[in-house]
């Protein structure tokens, strides 16, 4: 076992283990402190992958600002007072629903024969990447900074107080 | 000329938007259209029927061939045609469908709720029943078939009568929504029966006349006939589909009634006959002994439960089930004699029991009740009446010298010439039985000491007359003189595959 | 004018009926001299078709004369045949002897009638129907094809159905009227099955000669040809009121009078022994057993209407049951397949049941009362009546010289000759019955004190109308019989003779037999002398026997309880077996079959909703688990 | 690799965007423009739009390797654009009166035709799938517009949490087939898929069924169908009118396009699970339509059995089955946007929505009433009106390919539906009005109401020349691109 | 070196976590984050077969870069109406939701 792939498992089972804390953890905030953990090991993993790029963003995006604003999401919707049990009473089939679906993905993972080199991961030149978004992808690319506009529009709507309130 | 047929689908369909643009407070002036429109049918059909003779071929006359969907997907060469043409069977119930509108136009001339709204479904309705008669193309026939169906649960719900009874009640809602839901119930088997037909025919094209030079696999017309059979005997009152029948003709306010019992069941043992003998004869003929059980059934059924009735509605509407029987009799012998009875039988049964439905209604709007026990003598305040009641009797028991008579005895000759003895016994004594509960009401609610309780009766109103005349000239005319229309019906009849002499 | 021209003879009347129900009520006097006048033009019209058939006689055969119009026709292409039917009428000795006695009794009865029915609310229309009645009448009568003849048969069952609900304002009266048509319409299903079968397996026409010489040329089955008459014979049971579809000729009587002498005594109810004779060949082709039950229902009825004559009181109903029992005889004749007796019968028995109807008739119009019970005496109030009634009575008992002796005379012989020993006593046993009540019916009514002042005091001889068609009736009713002597038959211009006339096949001769004669006068009279002594005076010696056989005597006075037997099966099964198909079919074919589909729509619906927990949680998990069996099915069935 | 970008070929989509921009500024510096007007200005800019984007009919461009810019694409543009702008315009009244922030709700309507129109268009995954959320987050956000109405924060919560859940199965379902197939241009994935894929199958079918399960959620199929009811009863009704007409007809615009494009090779391993779908989805929508009480959530229902229907079209995939699948979301779309307008309408008036309520309406407006009944037969699959010639084509091209058996269901269940429409339609013409005065005719409204009933008409009555277009353009989106109608298909049985 | 097997049962973990964190959890706010992790999982799958099998076009990472912009403005939307709803109800279980049914 190589230490790349040593470097690997550590790294997998933090951001596994952040998962878990997410979807296990008996206190809220200490989830999304889970989340953090997770998306941190998933930078790792980006890392792993040989696009830094990614990494970052991951970072920068998640990192910051969601975890950010699940914070102050928890902190409006006082959350921590919410009395009664955190899971829902579905949580069995929940278990049982995931396990079915863990078995069968890694079935399928395992017996497809993907087409490529499955060994090395090749390094992609950033600014390729630079220049595929602007040209190549151009068009999803500006539907996005649509859908940012539509989001923000919408959760400025939704979300701003109106008089008598 | 060529456009008469067209006209005959148009001019019900034009005088709908007329009607709307009647104020509502001026009911006249939509019975007055309604009576136009009613007259010019009646004359057009009238045109039809005198004019139609037999050329040769399938029979049809005024042909009239629209494109109107082809060359799209599985649509070859005219794939659907706007194709009009009336055969020998078809005039002479383009007639009926005249003479029925043209009454009951004149008998709804009471309607004073919503009168405009009324006469637009009405129309509708009549457009529906023409275009089933003349269309030659599989779509638009079912597309006919559906518009007839379309407008009768307003027709019923908004202008019919619930009826109460000691051990059951049922609201008009009931009977029109059970009308409604199992006649399009069966036009589902249609639907079905249709896109089989066409993909196993695969000659790109719904034109019947096309269709019916396709020579189809045995096998597959033994599986299809029957969707056929069912799917247009319900429409036809075929045991043990038939409870949509006496239930909806007697929540539905007169007029209707007339139609639907008159003409519209009519459509159903068309459809069995146009399309599912016509394109399927191999497939008729595997099955025609359940469509004779079915018919006798019916036809037995149908009278004894009339017998028991003591609502005369329901009395006329078991009739009605009777009659359809023997109609579905005279189908299934497959000859040629029997199937031009079942013929006359439908217009025979169109205009008596329209007839009868005429006088019933008339009699409720007096008396608001309809239980035969109840009456009694009021020939004595209403003699036209009962002699307009006891003549569409005496056709239905099928007296010689009218209508009832001339069709019935065809279709026990064809049953009897295709071998079924016990099917033309019984159906003689169904006959019988027509007469035991016809003459019964007679003597019940007619005759007898006038009871006191309806001394105020008066004569039925003079529209209503005068619809029961034409209808009444009808009955006499075919019972003389049926001639004419076996000429028309005979020779069309005898180029219906698998149909033997 | 000849046989061809026939088709005038029931077209006139038909032609007075259209008028008269469409203009009748604007005619002066309703219109009734239009009604006479058309049935006097077809009495007269008889005479030159007569002297036409005469005329075409050769030696000692007639050629008969036929005329039809093509009604309805069409190819049967598959089989290259042709399905026809025709208006055709056709003339032969049997029917001119039909013809002359419906044209000459329904003259009579009209006339009559005007007296008779002066006054009453519906005069004109019972004189329309009276033409329609004539008409359909005489089509059948003259009719050359089955079907023709079921349409005439139908017509005079429904003009009869008119005529006796004439007055359905009675209860009684209209109850009657239904049940008169009903039970005819239940031999009528007999018949039509029959015409319907000589049809199938026959020449393909409803021609009857045709239809005759076919079989005659054996080309029925033999089981099958006599399946075929036995149901056509079930029609003349139900025309002609024989056992057990009797019951409807006694209550017909609650019509007009007249009615009753035209429709239920010489015409409508012979029409069943007319369609037998005429259609007596097959009788004759088919399995003995068909004229062997012809006979036996004959002699049933002979017995039956003979004694429950005895206990009616009605004047009416007895003289009803008078006809059944003559009916009965002229049935026995053609089940011994002797024609010409039962049409001489049918001949004589036309103007004698007329005459008496219309006698009592006078007597009612005189009394309005027509229980024996209450009248008595009257001969001395009303000789004409009294006089033609006594003729009438004693032609029907059969007395010589009167018109009933010959004809029954025949019929014995036959009976005596070609019958079975039992058959002929019978008979005459009836005949002494016979004698009794027809005795007691004419002695009760005429004779001794009267046992209502009252009505007595009210009665009186009617006017010429009333008394001149008597006079004509009994007449005829005293000489009608001498016809069997073929002098008089050839005097009157028949080849031959009378007998020669009407039996058209091989030369038959009247035979008059002596000691058959005797016994049957002696029978008759005796029975007629007794009746006399029973019911003379206060009759209390006829109350003693009753008393003493009470048993007997209620059984008749209820007529051997056949209706009661027939009320019952109507009420407790046919009805009943309604009852149970209507509730069949709304409960179980419409609330458990329709509705029932409906509800499990409905219902399934209602579960289903319920899936819709409104949670997000749930919602996610339908998706997570459709996905899964999306995915594990696919991978299962497609790796 | 980047092909040279012709950027007017995504004009229509600037204008719209441009334009919702527009309205939110307008209303910012030109208060004194009434509430409605904003409406009938984002109408104005969604009609401008669909018919900018007539320029290309009868072309074939390509927007680099994601999109095309062909009939199929036009088509759905006009019809994007159509139900866009007749949802502005019955919009009007109703946010004037019960809604804050206009213009910015008309601006989400717009920027959402965009994305619908994205997605008819794309030719690749990824474009498509942007356009999807663009469309998704529009509708998100309006569903939950009505800030004060709790079912409508509600609503906007299922539908977005669940959209969310779906979208990443969908994408982790895009992952697998981008990882077997090393593409996510749908001729690429269908070149692939139509040679040897039975050492990559697992990936693939994983992948499929995950896409069928997003695809599913987008156009509210059995069992991913549950939030529908609850967002279309929570929504503002003219939204609810936009997610059945819009949101719909997009995901079969790409659900057609991308199977017929990509996955067709595989048709026969499918097509099965699609049909059970498909009968799942009418029976239940059917069924449960029955027992329903509230207006928009019976239109829910029903809506969720028309889908059934559509996916008939998919199951019988070949080039009828696809012209007669759109022709048929055509005819639903125009049949159910007039039911909505009814609905609103009567709102407007009355505030009401639950079907006991509309008793009487034919008294009091019957014109509106005659409207909702044929709207409602219409969807029943009556004749004279679209349901009747769109579900006979539709089934028929079902039956054609050897699905007869489906094309029976289908039937049996549209006769079903016509039960619950019938229970409305007694309603209106059976029921007493509460009070007997009229109610006033707007008559903006009912042009609009007209114009799409004649739509139903002309449909219902003449379909030749929508049929002929939708034939033209369905022939483009197949393996192998141009096809001749009825020519046989890449493993099409 | 790493075979990307490794990768794609790393992701299906995530996925499979988040899946049930969407499945058994009551509150909004983790039930958001459940499929944020969701998304993860989606973003590993695509820049592992990006970076393994398509170096060329890496459609894959590209693909990866919208899905975590995507996923952020979700995240901002979503907790819009999780706000708008406890402002108005004061509730944020998802279960407690549940004005509308049937």
């Amino acid at each position: 076992m190589t230490y790349e792939e040593a470097v690997f498992y550590v790294i997998a089972a933090v951001t596994v283990a952040g998962g878990l804390g997410v979807v296990t953890a008996r206190n809220v905030v200490h989830s999304a402190l889970f989340l953090i953990l997770a998306l941190m090991g998933v930078a790792g993993v980006f890392v792993l992958l040989a696009s830094e790029f990614l990494a970052i963003v991951q970072v920068l995006v998640y990192g910051g600002a969601v975890t950010i604003l699940i914070l102050f999401a928890m902190m409006l919707t006082r959350v921590r007072d919410i009395d009664g049990p955190i899971d829902g009473p579905q949580r069995p089939i929940a278990v049982l629903a995931a396990a079915v679906f863990l078995g069968t993905t890694v079935l399928a993972v395992k017996e497809t024969a993907w087409r490529g080199n499955t060994e090395e991961a090749t390094v992609v030149d950033i600014n390729q990447i630079g220049d595929a978004l602007f040209t190549t992808w151009a068009m999803p690319f500006e539907i996005a900074s649509l859908v940012l506009m539509v989001a923000l529009v919408g959760a400025i709507v939704l979300a701003r107080g109106e008089e008598g309130e | 000329m060529d456009l008469v047929l067209l006209a005959l689908i148009v001019i019900p369909l034009a005088v709908c938007p007329l009607f709307m643009l009647i104020p509502s407070q001026y009911p006249q002036l939509s019975r007055y259209l309604a009576a136009l429109a009613g007259t010019a049918l009646l004359v057009l059909s009238a045109l039809v029927f005198i004019v139609y003779e037999f050329d040769g071929g399938s029979g049809l006359r005024f042909e009239l061939q629209w494109d109107w969907l082809e060359n799209i997907g599985f649509l070859g060469e005219n794939g659907i045609t706007f194709y009009l043409g009336v055969d020998g069977v078809g005039a002479p119930l383009v007639l009926l469908n005249g003479i029925v509108i043209f009454a009951a136009v004149f008998v709804s001339w009471n309607i004073t709720h919503r009168t405009k709204d009324f006469f637009i479904l009405l129309f509708l309705l009549v457009s529906g029943v023409y275009g089933v008669f003349i269309s030659q193309d599989l779509f638009f026939f079912f597309f006919w078939y559906e518009v007839a169906v379309l407008p009768m649960y307003l027709l019923i719900a908004v202008w019919g009568a619930s009826s109460e009874f000691p051990t059951f009640s049922r609201p008009k809602e009931y009977g029109a929504m059970k009308l409604t839901m199992m006649l399009v119930g069966g036009s589902v088997l249609i639907f079905i029966a249709i896109f089989a037909l066409f993909v196993e025919a695969g000659a790109g094209t719904f034109d019947m006349t096309v269709l019916r030079e396709q020579s189809l696999d045995e096998d597959f017309q033994k599986w299809v006939y029957p969707l056929f059979m069912v799917g247009f005997g319900v429409l036809a009152g075929m045991w043990p589909l038939h409870t949509w029948s006496p239930d909806g003709h007697v929540a539905a306010p007169t007029g209707v009634s007339m139609l639907h019992a008159g003409v519209l069941m009519k459509l159903g043992a068309f459809g069995i006959l146009r399309v599912g003998m016509t394109l399927l004869p191999e497939g008729a003929e595997f099955w025609a002994p359940v469509l004779m059980a079915l018919g006798v059934t019916g036809a037995v059924y149908g009278s004894v439960s009339a017998l028991a009735q003591t609502d005369l509605k329901y009395m006329v509407g078991y009739s009605s089930v009777s009659h359809m029987g023997f109609v579905l009799m005279g189908l299934a012998s497959m000859t040629q004699i029997g199937v031009n009875g079942a013929v006359l039988q439908m217009f025979a049964h169109g205009a008596m029991t329209a007839l009868m439905f005429t006088n019933v209604g008339a009699l409720y709007d007096q008396a608001h009740i309809r239980d035969m026990t109840q009456f009694g003598g009021i020939a004595k305040r209403m003699p036209r009446h009962s002699a307009f009641f006891a003549i569409a009797g005496l056709s239905s028991l099928g007296l010689p010298g009218l209508a009832g008579f001339v069709a019935e005895f065809h279709i026990f000759v064809g049953v009897f010439r295709a071998g079924y003895w016990w099917a033309g016994g019984l159906g003689i004594l169904s006959a019988a039985i027509t007469a035991t509960y016809v003459l019964r009401m007679l003597a019940r609610a007619y005759f007898g000491p006038l009871n006191d309780k309806w001394d105020g009766l008066k004569e039925m109103r003079l529209g209503e007359q005068f619809a029961g005349a034409v209808l009444i000239a009808m009955i006499l005319f075919m019972g003389l003189w049926p001639a004419p229309f076996i000429d028309r019906i005979s020779e069309t009849v005898e180029m219906i595959p698998g149909i033997t002499g | 004018m000849g046989m061809e021209q026939a088709w005038l003879i029931p077209a006139i009347p038909a032609a007075a009926f259209a008028i008269l129900l469409i203009f009748g009520p604007y005619l002066p006097r309703r219109g009734d001299w239009l009604a006479i006048a058309a049935i006097g033009a077809s009495f007269v019209l008889v005479f030159p078709v007569l002297a036409d058939l005469l005329d075409r006689a050769d030696g000692t055969t007639y050629v008969a004369g036929e005329k039809a119009w093509e009604w309805i026709s069409f190819d049967l292409g598959s089989v290259g045949e042709t399905f026809e039917i025709e208006i055709g009428f056709y003339v032969d000795p049997i029917t001119i002897v039909m013809l002359a006695v419906v044209t000459l009794v329904a003259l009579m009865v009209q006339v009559y009638s005007i007296a008779y029915m002066k006054g009453d609310s519906r005069y004109g229309w019972y004189f329309t129907v009276m033409s329609l009645f004539a008409a359909s009448m005489l089509t059948l009568v003259l009719a050359n094809n089955l079907l023709l003849l079921y349409a005439g048969w139908e017509a005079v069952g429904f003009c009869s159905f008119l005529l006796i609900g004439f007055w359905w304002e009675k209860r009684s009266a209209a109850e009657a009227a239904k049940k008169a048509f009903i039970t005819t319409r239940v031999g009528d299903v007999g018949l039509l099955i029959g015409i319907i079968m000589l049809w199938h397996e026959g020449p393909n026409t409803f021609n009857i000669q045709e239809i005759i010489h076919f079989a005659e040329g054996g080309g029925y089955g033999d089981t099958y040809l006599t399946a075929a008459v036995l149901f056509l014979f079930m029609g003349a049971l139900g025309k002609s009121g024989q056992f057990p579809l009797h019951v409807w000729l006694p209550d017909a009587m609650e019509g007009p009078t007249p009615v009753s002498a035209l429709i239920h005594a010489a015409t409508m109810v012979v029409a069943g022994v007319y369609l037998v004779a005429r259609m007596l060949p097959l009788f004759e082709v088919a399995d003995p057993i068909a004229l062997n039950v012809v006979l036996i229902v004959g002699l049933i009825t002979v017995m039956l209407s003979a004694t429950m004559g005895l206990a009616a009181t009605d004047i009416k109903r007895v003289i009803a049951y008078s006809t059944l029992n003559s009916l009965g005889l002229m049935f026995v004749a053609l089940g011994s397949s002797a024609v010409a007796a039962a049409m001489l019968y049918l001949f004589v028995h036309g103007f004698f049941k007329a005459l008496l109807f219309l006698g009592a008739g006078s007597v009612i119009h005189a009394t309005e009362e027509q229980d024996m019970n209450r009248l008595g005496g009257l001969a001395a109030k009303m000789p004409i009546t009294a006089a033609t009634f006594a003729i009438g009575t004693l032609a029907m008992i059969g007395l010589v010289p009167l018109s009933g002796f010959w004809a029954k005379d025949e019929v014995l012989v036959f009976a005596e000759e070609e019958q079975h020993v039992i058959v002929y006593l019978v008979l005459l046993s009836s005949l002494a019955i016979t004698g009794l009540y027809m005795a007691r019916l004419f002695v009760r009514t005429f004779l001794f004190a009267p046992r209502e002042q009252a009505t007595y005091d009210h009665a009186h001889e009617g006017g010429a109308l009333i008394t001149v068609p008597l006079l004509i009736l009994g007449l005829l009713a005293a000489v009608g019989g001498f016809v069997v002597f073929d002098e008089v038959g050839e005097a009157l211009g028949f080849p031959g003779g009378f007998a020669q006339f009407v039996f058209l096949h091989e030369a038959h001769q009247f035979d008059f037999q002596l000691d058959t004669a005797i016994t049957s006068t002696v029978l008759a009279g005796g029975g007629a002398v007794v009746g006399w002594v029973l019911w003379q005076g206060k009759a209390e010696l006829a109350a003693r026997i009753r008393d003493a056989f009470s048993p007997i005597s209620t059984l008749l006075a209820n007529r051997y309880y056949v209706d009661e037997v027939y009320q019952f099966a109507i009420d407790r099964v046919v009805l009943v077996l309604g009852g149970i198909i209507a509730w069949f079919d709304r409960v179980v074919i419409n609330d458990r079959g329709v509705n029932g589909s409906a509800y499990i729509a409905y219902f399934t619906g209602l579960e289903a909703r319920l899936l819709q927990t409104g949670r997000i949680p749930n919602y996610a998990l339908a998706i997570v688990v459709g996905i899964l069996i999306l995915a594990i099915v696919m991978l299962v069935t497609q790796v | 690799m980047s092909a040279s970008l012709q950027w007017e070929l995504l004009a229509p989509e600037y204008l719209l965007a441009g334009w919702a921009a527009f309205v939110i500024l307008i209303e910012l510096f030109w208060g004194g423009l009434g509430k409605e007007r904003l409406g009938w200005l984002a109408a104005l800019g969604a009609a401008g739009a669909g018919g900018l984007s007539l320029i290309w009919v009868d072309d074939a461009k390509q927007f680099g390797e994601l999109a095309d810019i062909n009939d199929y694409t036009t088509l759905f543009r006009v019809l994007f654009c159509g139900i866009g702008a007749t949802v502005c315009i019955i919009s009007a009244r109703y946010v004037s009166d019960r809604l804050l922030h206009p213009s910015e709700y008309y601006a989400l309507i717009l920027l959402a035709v965009i994305g619908a129109n994205g997605m008819a268009a794309a030719h690749e995954l990824l474009t498509a799938y942007i356009s999807l959320e663009l469309l998704s987050f529009s509708l998100y956000a309006l569903t939950a517009y009505a800030k004060f109405d709790l079912r409508s924060n509600e609503a906007g919560l299922k539908y977005m949490l669940l959209g969310a859940f779906s979208s990443a199965i969908f994408l982790y379902g895009i992952g697998l087939i981008y990882g077997t197939t090393g593409s996510t241009q749908y001729a690429v994935i269908g070149d692939v898929l139509s040679g040897d894929t039975s050492d990559i199958e697992w990936g693939v079918y994983l992948g499929l069924a995950m896409m069928i399960g997003g695809l599913g959620f987008k156009v509210a199929a059995v069992p991913f169908h549950m939030y529908t009811p609850d967002a279309y009863e929570g929504a503002p009704i003219p939204i609810t009118a936009l997610i059945s007409a819009l949101s719909k007809a997009a995901g079969f615009a790409f659900f057609l396009k991308l199977f017929a494009g990509a996955f067709l090779p595989l048709i026969d391993d499918w097509r099965y699970f699609i049909a059970g779908l498909a009968v799942a989805t009418m029976a239940l929508g059917n069924l449960v339509a029955i027992q329903q009480r509230n207006m928009k959530r019976l239109l829910a229902y029903s809506s969720i059995g028309q889908v059934g229907y559509l996916l008939l079209g998919i199951a019988a995939l070949s080039h009828d089955a696809a012209s007669a699948l759109v022709l048929h979301l055509i005819g639903y779309a125009v049949t159910n946007l007039a039911a909505f307008t009814c609905v609103i309408l009567y709102y407007n008036w009355t505030g009401k929505e639950e079907i006991g309520e509309y008793k009487g309406l034919a008294e009091r407006a019957p014109y509106l009433a005659l409207c909702l009944t044929i709207a409602l037969f219409s969807l029943a699959g009556m004749p004279l009106f679209a349901g009747f010639a769109t579900k006979f084509i539709l089934f028929q091209a079902a039956a054609d390919q050897d699905l007869l058996w489906l094309a029976g269901v289908a039937a049996f269940f549209s006769f079903v539906s016509l039960y619950y429409y019938l229970i409305v339609i007694r309603e209106m013409y059976l029921g007493e009005p509460e009070e007997k005065t009229r109610f006033p005719t707007p008559w903006l409204e009912y042009t609009a109401l007209a114009v799409l009933i004649a739509g139903v008409f002309l449909v219902g009555l003449y379909p030749k020349p929508v049929l002929e277009a939708v034939e033209g353009s369905t022939a483009t989106i197949f393996v192998g691109g141009e096809l001749e109608s009825g020519e046989d298909l890449v493993g099409a049985p | 070196m790493i075979p990307i097997d490794n990768f794609l049962v790393l992701s299906a973990i995530l996925f499979s976590l988040g899946m049930y964190g969407v499945l058994a959890r009551r509150n909004a706010v983790l039930i958001l984050m459940s499929v944020e992790l969701m998304l993860q999982a989606v973003v590993i799958n695509f820049v592992a077969f990006a970076v393994y099998l398509d170096p060329e076009a890496f459609t894959g990472i590209i693909f990866a870069v919208f899905v975590i912009v995507i996923a952020a403005a979700e995240a901002g939307l979503a907790l819009a109406i999780i706000l708008r709803l406890f402002r108005n109800r004061q509730i944020s279980n998802v279960d407690e939701a549940n004005l509308m049914k049937w």
